[in-house]
């Protein structure tokens, strides 16, 4: 547990006492000078170091990476459920890894709004898959990569395949939500500013995180409402349900697209239908949902299909599908096929072929918009034109089986 | 298959407006430990209409949709696996509806109705995870028939169904297919 | 670090305690007392588990895995040196998985001679691959599988891509031996039986390790002689070193076979030179030594090859060298044919082509011996009659990089 | 290849015999610490005779043995890479010397003669190794030109080559290939 001491025997004494035991003053501090000496595993082997030493023709550093722009992604591979997890820092400009940072089992990764930081909302074992369980928010400096902050929380995330928006930072940048399932549903306040865990908020049986201030967040519930939640700074949460807005039968993915900066839902339904879910003035609207598909496409079989099948391009408004011909039923799958909506009027502006299987898709908020289309089975991005679809690159070897894309300018 | 059977009676209420209350109760006891090595098997709450599983469709974890088969259960198509989503216990150390040497027993579970192409009967089978344990990695399956969103959390296979487990246990490592009863 | 508290200010203080700080008894006490509190991410959901139980038609139990006999292995995967890996037991016999173990950062496996329990020496690191690292000794019983002891070593384990007979038992299975190389050349005696670390032993600049009794062990220095170690229950250890028996251009592989119970080590070289070392008396004895390869295959560029290239048949006193034609420095690619020597006269007994690219061998020790051929590559375990080379059974899917095969009866 | 270079002057006298005695120290304070930073970074004792690589063979990663490149870093070929096993931190978000974001460096290395098909010398590489994340996974590389058993440490390229490095980072995420002079 400790790298530093050579006795357990006085290390297991001091676990139990942080487990539920007693301890005296006396043995800890015993126990803290000891813990200066002992090997780390670390150390340059003394049989091997003394004979020679070198300068370098090259000189060898850490790099930085680039400052983020609109089209700084990251792609997080959950590895199907396994306890060690990657989340790839790309630039979307250049196609290029700039850094590979771990998480845990089902981390959850999420990126403060401005660019300046990222992190990582993970959960760990003491012995790989089990032991002790330790949940933390890790949060990561955008450029240097350097961990900034490591807070503590309850050992209650919701372990879950990643979904973004069950994990997210406030309009500000200073906090973070995360969401647990059980023993009942709440969300966990995590000061980011100041490194410390706040508080659970009770909320009612809802799901995903959507901001639209620094104390309201919006969620989706299991009547089909959507209920708005404010936080005042004693924890005192009040709630706000709406009507159903869509029906029993409308199964709603568990992945929608969300725009903070414009407080947009798009939320796509397993058969097609997307509801536009306008929250920006702080309630939540369900003026605009329409159909992707036409009837014809329909009886086609023409359906929703993937793991991340929803974008929101905010300027122009526009929304991307992944979808493709397919059984009922087969909603996760991947699909081969982009559908480009007008959000406003429901009326396609462009189809593209992809002419691979694609499981998740997201697009750069830039003018000259990237669309970012992950395979999760070929475990690489393609960067594609998001007007023409051209391929601008194609970024392989991205762990076991990615599945998530995060961007910060969403 | 709409004819009513002995879990219509436990289920025949529920939908998804049961849930759909405010919870605001603080953190309580465990439950899991007390529920573990029972007989009675917390079953969630379920709604089937409309999520029996067809039988007249190609192979598994294709656009083409759910083609069971009854012969082999260590095959993702394996007509028990029909809304499974990770890796089946047969290939790890333990069989359809045992966990391997090693692993915790989950007594909750997510559901499906699944149709048994050898007697034509579809059954309500209860999937529990074998956890305490990185994923095993072996026979790898994703199903999704009946799937439903994450907000119909006891139809939802991207959950890791570890609750109440011995030890705590919430890694997972694989999936038992048992059944429940006719559906 | 605990799954237990729901105030992690307090934790902050008991960790600052145990790494150094100072900590009140009635601190530690109220921590104790908070600590049967707060969620654990484990109880079943509140908001779902009321309304419905039911017995089911089948009755989950957890298996437990047949009695190991001669064919029992495991397989180790060090995933190419990632944090989190795997080690399958494997029932030779019907060439099924019984159950697969957890271990962390180039986990070591070990057995005991009788088969009753297996384990791992291991490293972990509490924010999956950096924070505090942890070196710990897991065993497990060889049929539940549950973990039987969990015991705390100093955090100095050799981190080195995985070699069996670096960590090992001693003849008694009470006791473990695991191989340290900074700050200084140390074994680490662990106390199985009693479930504690014992202490370091100063060895020469020497490796491996390969336990003849109890208290005493041989080593290869990189002189190229072996050292005869041996310890007290002081910690007193007593060196004898022989001279060097293999030229300084006589490479030998890292991984040579190892019979504990018949005192026979099998060394190869890179060329295929095949050094007995006899230690069953107690001694060294360096009296046999053979190449493989005639001198014509010499010429046509047979050489060895392979991650565990060699393989010691007990009772016939058969050595197995995984082998091929190849270019020189090709030492650690796989290979397609077997060569089988006796070991007394170093004559060639027969050859087996595999008909594929394998990285590992080992033989079970029963008069009907099975050859495991495991390829890292294809990550499946191939199970032959070692006489015809017959394929008896194939095992896939073993996980990203399998390497390591490991049986209890050496 | 055989003349003499200041590296020869540095490590003509070391053998396999140097470590051979009997080291009986105890723990020891950490030299790692002292070391990261520095300018002078410890190489580990080297003898090079015979392990110079050669430059007449096939791709890498096979028995055909090394047929080195000069044009491309990420590749596994690449001349510099002739002893590597791991992944090129080029393709990790590092370059050719140096670490990625994040990581930290080690001050420790092995070494290896390589061949430079550009100018038809040979360099000595001191491999350094990019610590503290899990193994990056991408651009996998295992070289084995010259790499000597364990009990030749300085040469041997299984070791997590960490020691030293900041935080006593010790999981292995990458190499880098940088040179120390000409061989």
């Amino acid at each position: 547990m400790t790298h530093v001491h050579s006795t357990p025997e006085l290390l297991a004494k001091y676990r139990a006492a942080l487990l539920g035991g007693v301890a005296s003053l006396s043995l800890l501090v015993a126990g803290a000078a000891y813990a200066q000496q002992g090997p780390s595993g670390a150390e340059v082997p003394k049989h091997l170091d003394e004979k020679a030493t070198s300068q370098l023709e090259d000189d060898p550093q850490i790099l930085s990476a680039s400052t983020p722009d609109s089209r700084r992604i990251y792609i997080t591979d959950p590895a199907h459920f396994a306890v060690a997890t990657q989340t790839f820092t790309i630039d979307g400009n250049e196609g290029k890894v700039l850094s590979i940072t771990d998480g845990g089992f089902l981390a959850n990764p999420f990126a403060a709004t401005d660019g300046s930081y990222f992190g990582l909302a993970s959960t760990v074992y003491s012995r790989v898959s089990h032991g002790k369980r330790d949940d933390y928010i890790e949060v990561y400096d955008a450029k240097t990569h350097d961990v900034i902050a490591d807070i503590d929380i309850p050992e209650s995330r919701f372990l879950v395949g990643t979904y973004p928006w069950m994990t997210t930072v406030t309009p500000d940048n200073k906090s973070l939500l995360f969401y647990q399932f059980t023993p009942s549903p709440q969300v966990g306040l995590v000061d980011i500013e100041n490194k410390k865990f706040v508080r659970m908020l009770d909320v009612p049986d809802c799901y995903h995180i959507f901001p639209t201030s620094n104390d309201t967040f919006f969620m989706h519930c299991r009547n089909g409402s959507m209920a708005k939640i404010t936080f005042d700074k004693d924890g005192k949460v009040d709630v706000k349900q709406t009507e159903a807005f869509h029906s029993e039968s409308e199964y709603l993915i568990n992945t929608p697209a969300f725009s903070m900066k414009a407080g947009q839902i798009a939320w796509p339904t397993y058969e097609g239908k997307i509801f536009m879910i306008d929250v920006s003035s702080g309630e939540a609207k369900f003026g605009k949902h329409f159909d992707v598909f036409s009837d014809e496409e329909k009886a086609d079989n023409w359906r929703t299909g993937g793991w991340l099948p929803v974008a929101y391009h905010r300027n122009s408004g526009q929304v991307y599908l992944l979808a493709d011909q397919r059984a009922k039923w087969t909603h996760k799958y991947s699909s081969q096929f982009v559908f480009v909506h007008d959000a406003k009027t429901g009326k396609r502006i462009r189809k593209i072929e992809l002419g691979r299987d694609i499981d998740s898709i997201a697009v750069s908020q830039d003018d000259k918009p990237q669309l970012y289309a992950l395979s999760t089975g070929e475990k690489t991005l393609y960067i594609l034109d998001a007007e023409t679809g051209k391929e601008l690159h194609k970024v392989p070897e991205l762990g076991h089986g990615p599945q998530v894309i995060v961007a910060h300018d969403n | 298959m709409l004819e009513k059977t002995k879990f219509d009676q436990v289920f025949e209420s529920l939908s998804r407006t049961i849930a759909g209350r405010t919870s605001r109760r603080g953190f309580i006891g465990k439950v899991g430990t007390a529920l573990a090595g029972v007989a009675l098997v917390p079953l969630l709450p379920v709604d089937r209409r409309g999520r029996v599983s067809r039988s007249a469709h190609a192979a598994s974890g294709t656009r083409e949709g759910w083609k069971p088969q009854d012969n082999d259960p260590s095959q993702c198509d394996y007509w028990r696996h029909c809304s499974i989503d990770g890796n089946i216990c047969d290939c790890c150390g333990g069989s359809l509806t045992n966990c391997p040497p090693g692993t915790k027993l989950s007594p909750s579970s997510w559901v499906a109705s699944c149709y048994n192409p050898g007697d034509k009967q579809s059954y309500l089978i209860a999937y529990r995870d074998c956890c305490g344990k990185n994923v095993c990695g072996r026979c790898g399956c994703l199903n999704t028939e009946g799937e439903l969103p994450v907000y119909r959390p006891e139809f939802a296979n991207d959950i890791i169904w570890c609750f109440g487990a011995e030890d705590d246990a919430m890694t997972y490592h694989c999936t038992i297919s048992p059944i429940v009863g006719k559906a």
